[in-house]
């Protein structure tokens, strides 16, 4: 499930007629992307510049309308290692929000073991054959292009893996949404089938596509640790629910102490982002991100936990009036919040990073 | 699992074939819609048909004394009956019908109550729930629903929510605040003045909000009075939830445990990762700890052990935390695939949720459990 | 840590001259060791008559005053693996508690891989020589002899371990106790320059003491889970050191839930041993054994912890009147828990061990 | 660990260095006799030539103003002060004297007050120690030493303990209970009345059991009056500790971990198995939440944060978790070895103990937070 960006009322957003004007602005001013060179669309700004911008739409409540999995990903990916054609041909048109991308990594028999993917891209001469399916594909159902992982060298592991370009429009292609517990259906399974692809798709050299993954999961995670981590307190529902005793606490004693135990985590966790990005402008170490997202899927889906459990019956509806709006949303969000301990690098996988970068634990 | 007699044996086996062959966890699947809400044309939230099987072999007769057609095998043994159809989330109702409603009428029915339902809910021919939670959290000791005197009888007014297999049920035991304290009667569900409505729960079994406006009964629908009557109820519905989130959490471990010894990452199976191996043992502890506190509350039941609301407030808690670790652990051990709607994880996911909050919470259980254990 | 045995009050009562007489009246009856042939010592009863003994000596709350290393580990080990010559040495001073035993197998290297063991067993033609240092030897100091593991050939692992029994008498064994952080001095290091063992005190085949040993941890094991487990309920001291309130509840809300939470994992832990105890009885599974043991010290030790922290600064004492004895006890019994989840193999091991026998996960 | 400037930088380098050369854990071994108790010998459980040393480098002063002879380097760096000492269990009375003692007289000294003592205190000529628990727990809202007028001054009666540090103490700052409420008192360590003896702690820190037969003081002795002196003192108190603890915790862990990178078992580093590694890889989150914490309490109080009470708890909260768990880990992880006393996984332990109480357990400091917070 890699590849997961928070939507938060993006899409709901992007339906509103204000909204595409705001959008437009921003996307003719370049201040979608406002360090890109205005070759590519953008505003040609320095980083501190591009703080401005985005301290400001911060300071007024609004989120970058152009920010899309083009920006974050494919975009700085291109940058480092696309063709000039490359990025002419793409980079004007993510600037503008105009196409949209896809990200196809994951397969059924390759997630957290990324780079056992399998899907087949073969050279046809004068154009690439690929075949196979992919897996957790972001918005793939409403997506213009995809950036995938392919198997061009069955021989070698991770030395086999080309990235490549491919047009979600390409007969053979078929994204089918995924049905997931939360009720979902933002993510897809893609199908190719013999899909034709042009050689001057491919980014980077044949079978260097490996390196460019992770260059590029890099700049998911350092957007993951971005993410919007004030919530709601719990104290205000858990009175409403629980009831108040004589000395004004959360009637639940037992409750109430596992409340308090996970707030005060969270507290700290959030300290403890805010020290991180302190010591990472400061050139600190850096190496926390593993961690820090550990810590953050521990401590949130706790919560979504305790929220339900708060909610009682009334948080375990699906639908209808019966139930309030805000406990539905909470229930959804409990079912949503499983997956944070497993996109973007698994639980699993963040410890054992952990082990092995900040704590330099031997392989066996 | 303790020992069993040849009988029970016979019986375990019996469940276990057919819940094999008949209710594989593909029945609780088909409640669904295929957006992951509860089918809107389901009109019971449980299957009907399996229920008359279930009963034709006589397990929802398996607390009913023989004169009224039942085999009275005890509560041991239909405690591993709920354990193994919860293994795969059968949608029955046998828990509230045959453990619960039938405790009820056992625990405080008169002989010309007991006459006039047990049969009906040995044979399966009448299915009976218990209405007592009235809102967000289950609070016995807190009933807003009242009976008032009424000619010749009394008056029932005000709601219940959720009842479980509420729309499918015949007959309602309700409990009731009267003028001298909690009250507990026997409501058919075609009263004049009771009317029922399916919640969209996330486990799809739908239960009922009940409305009572004025309905009005007869002296002979008074079960009893008392808290001590409730309360010995709920011991036998806080067991028989917890055998079923036993059985619940046993499957979800023994499925993902396959998952670990088929799923191959990193050219190794998954199983082989000793976190993972350590995981495991950790949940298999667990569960060894709630198949004792289950087995030995059920045993309370049929010994009529005046430890029983401690033992059962033991085993509901320790059921619901277990059910809940595993439930946890079962989506993220099998990674993406776990969080789709198309997997079963999360379907032992949502019902353990609704398990958990069903006759009592976590806390409700272990703040029950500390004041009758002096802490 | 292998070998520890709970003292209980057995040293205070072996000072005890009254005990002395009974412990003589018991072995005089071979009480002590009542299946064992009457030859051995024992009083050549059935498994059925020594349980009566048993049962009696437990309802008179008396402990069995034979049972010792010999009994338990060694005895049983040459009734299967012993000469006639073996036994008939040995076992008879066993039974009457004349001679104690120690257990010699960990190794400063050989802790949880205990089949690393190093300490060497040459060959001197008409007797063994053997060098090097055994640790967490339970009451070496005290011993009369051992029985150790020791290495008769360095060219494979397993198969290259010896089973033999050393006379602590003999010249160049040295004991010396080990402090424990709990203060205890019952463990001892052992050191072995040169001494000198007939050929005749080696148990089973030379290079079979691997699977003598195995066997022989499995009566330890099995006498592990015999293991008291009734403790005096924390509740009496919470109330007294943490108050109650107005509904007669202990007051430290947060401390409370905790201890409850205990308490309840305690209480399904002493029903789940005796579950397993009435399988076994009926041939179950019996597999539980690693489990069981993990399921202890955790929760055990943790109510050793709670209950030092319901103490407060009173738990925080080491010696001196102004600590109440109780408090001190429940300070020394915190420490010494510690080694629960590390002696009689360790929790990880544990663990290991439940993956692969009771769930059957693969090996690598 | 936050961003520092250059004078912190130095002043860590030199601490760190300092500890290093001078103050190996074998120190803290030292106040310990061969069985695992306190020397009988000591006479202050801390060394008081290196605590000489300590002052002479100024790091007594550290919160002391200039005027008074001190750096007015602020708390933030007193805590890493104390959290790089701590790494050795480094038995020095700083937290007693240079951040609690130095901090009551700054925030209820008066002038005259601040003068007598600071000098001495920023010098390292006289340690202080603050007098405030009386038994089992950290309970300051309720104590029983009462202060009574008396002629032209106040008169002391009652018991403290533990107090750390007390038994080499020249100074006590008292909390008393007098008629109006809390009462805090400058009592040199040599007034009439006051007795001291030695507790043989599991630390072999010698904490003191102070008794107050009749002590009396002249008016000059009172610091102030009121909870709210109490609270804010206390709060530098907790803060500090929770930097002790971090400190304490960083080391054992990272001892820890170069014990799995050199112990081979099984023919591998026992710091290859996978479930050491996702264990090391938790513990080592805990302590990024618990150093952001200590963080950013030290700065609130010297900021004058208004939040500083609900960030102390939150700080000493979360340091005793972290420190509880990873001395419990560094005892199992090191094995057998661990439990010996030769070894220093039961020093930490033990120094572990007793710092999660002193100052109050996560019991009260979780309280505190969640009535300040509205919990």
């Amino acid at each position: 499930m890699n590849g997961l960006i928070f939507q938060g009322d993006a899409h709901a957003a992007a339906a509103n007629a204000d909204f595409q004007v705001w959008r437009k602005a921003m996307a003719d001013k370049g201040w979608g992307t406002p360090t890109w060179d205005k070759a590519y669309g953008g505003a040609g700004l320095s980083a501190a510049q591009a703080k401005i911008i985005a301290q400001e739409l911060s300071a007024i409540g609004a989120f970058n309308p152009i920010r899309s999995y083009g920006t974050m990903m494919l975009g700085p990916t291109l940058l480092e290692f696309g063709t000039e054609e490359q990025r002419l041909q793409h980079l004007p048109r993510i600037s503008t929000h105009e196409l949209r991308w896809c990200q196809g990594f994951s397969e059924p028999g390759a997630g957290s073991d990324l780079a056992s993917l399998q899907m087949k891209c073969v050279d046809a001469g004068d154009h690439w054959v690929v075949s196979g399916q992919k897996i957790w594909t972001s918005g793939a159902d409403q997506a213009d292009w995809c950036f995938a992982l392919v198997r061009t060298d069955t021989s070698v592991k991770h030395g086999g893996i080309s990235f490549l370009l491919i047009d979600m429009t390409s007969p053979g292609v078929e994204a089918r949404p995924i049905v997931l517990i939360s009720g979902s259906t933002h993510f897809c399974e893609v199908f190719f089938n013999d899909v034709k692809v042009p050689k001057g798709n491919l980014v980077g050299a044949v079978n260097q596509g490996w390196n460019i993954a992770k260059r590029l999961l890099q700049f998911e995670r350092s957007s993951l640790s971005e993410v919007k981590t004030d919530v709601t307190p719990l104290a205000p529902i858990a009175h409403a629910m629980l009831g108040t005793d004589a000395e004004g606490r959360i009637a639940d004693a037992d409750a109430r102490a596992r409340i308090v135990h996970n707030a005060m985590r969270h507290a700290a966790y959030l300290q403890t982002v805010r020290r991180f990005n302190e010591e990472a402008r400061n050139g600190g170490p850096g190496n926390g991100v593993s961690t820090l997202k550990n810590l953050w899927s521990n401590i949130v889906q706790r919560r979504a936990e305790l929220l339900v459990e708060v909610l009682g019956a009334d948080g375990l509806g699906w639908s209808g009036d019966a139930y309030p709006a805000d406990a539905r949303e909470a229930t959804r969000a409990l079912l949503h919040s499983k997956a944070f301990s497993i996109y973007g690098g698994s639980y699993e996988i963040q410890n054992n990073i952990t082990a092995k970068r900040s704590l330099g634990l031997p392989d066996r | 699992m303790a020992v069993l007699n040849e009988e029970q044996t016979m019986l375990k086996d019996m469940v276990s074939q057919w819940v094999r062959d008949r209710m594989p966890v593909g029945v609780a699947r088909g409640l669904y819609d295929h957006s992951g809400g509860g089918r809107k044309d389901a009109t019971t939230g449980f299957d009907a048909d399996a229920y008359a099987e279930v009963a034709a072999m006589g397990w929802s007769g398996i607390l009913v004394p023989e004169a009224h057609g039942g085999s009275d095998f005890g509560a041991f043994s239909l405690g591993f009956v709920l354990e193994e159809l919860a293994r795969a989330l059968s949608p029955l109702p046998l828990l509230s019908s045959a453990m619960v409603a039938v405790s009820a009428l056992r625990l405080g029915g008169n002989a010309a109550q007991q006459s006039a339902w047990l049969p009906g809910l040995a044979d399966g021919s009448i299915i009976g729930a218990l209405a007592v939670d009235e809102g967000a959290h289950h609070l016995p000791d807190i009933l807003a629903l009242t009976a008032t005197r009424a000619e010749n009888g009394w008056r029932l007014d005000g709601i219940k929510r959720p009842v479980a297999d509420g729309m499918g049920a015949g007959l309602f035991i309700v409990a009731a605040r009267g003028d001298d304290g909690t009250a507990l009667f026997l409501v058919p569900a075609d009263a004049a003045g009771l009317t029922r409505e399916p919640l969209d729960q996330i486990d799809a079994r739908r239960p009922a909000l009940l409305r009572f406006d004025g309905v009005v009964l007869g002296d002979d629908a008074m079960l009893g009075q008392g808290d001590a009557l409730l309360s010995a109820i709920l011991d036998r519905a806080y067991v028989g939830q917890a055998a079923e989130l036993l059985g619940l959490a046993t499957q979800a471990f023994e499925t993902t445990l396959e998952y670990l010894k088929t799923r191959v990452q990193f050219g190794q199976l998954i199983g082989s990762f000793q976190a993972l191996q350590h995981r495991a043992s950790e949940m298999f502890g667990e569960l060894q700890l709630t198949r004792s506190a289950v087995e030995a509350a059920l045993v309370a039941i049929d010994a009529d052990d005046p430890q029983l609301p401690s033992l059962a407030s033991l085993a509901k808690a320790i059921a619901n935390e277990t059910a809940h670790r595993i439930t946890c652990e079962m989506v993220q051990l099998h990674g993406g695939i776990g969080m789709t709607h198309e997997h079963d994880a999360g379907l032992y996911l949502k019902r353990s949720r609704v398990a958990e909050q069903a006759y009592g919470s976590s806390s409700f259980h272990r703040e029950r459990w500390a004041r009758l254990n002096g802490y």
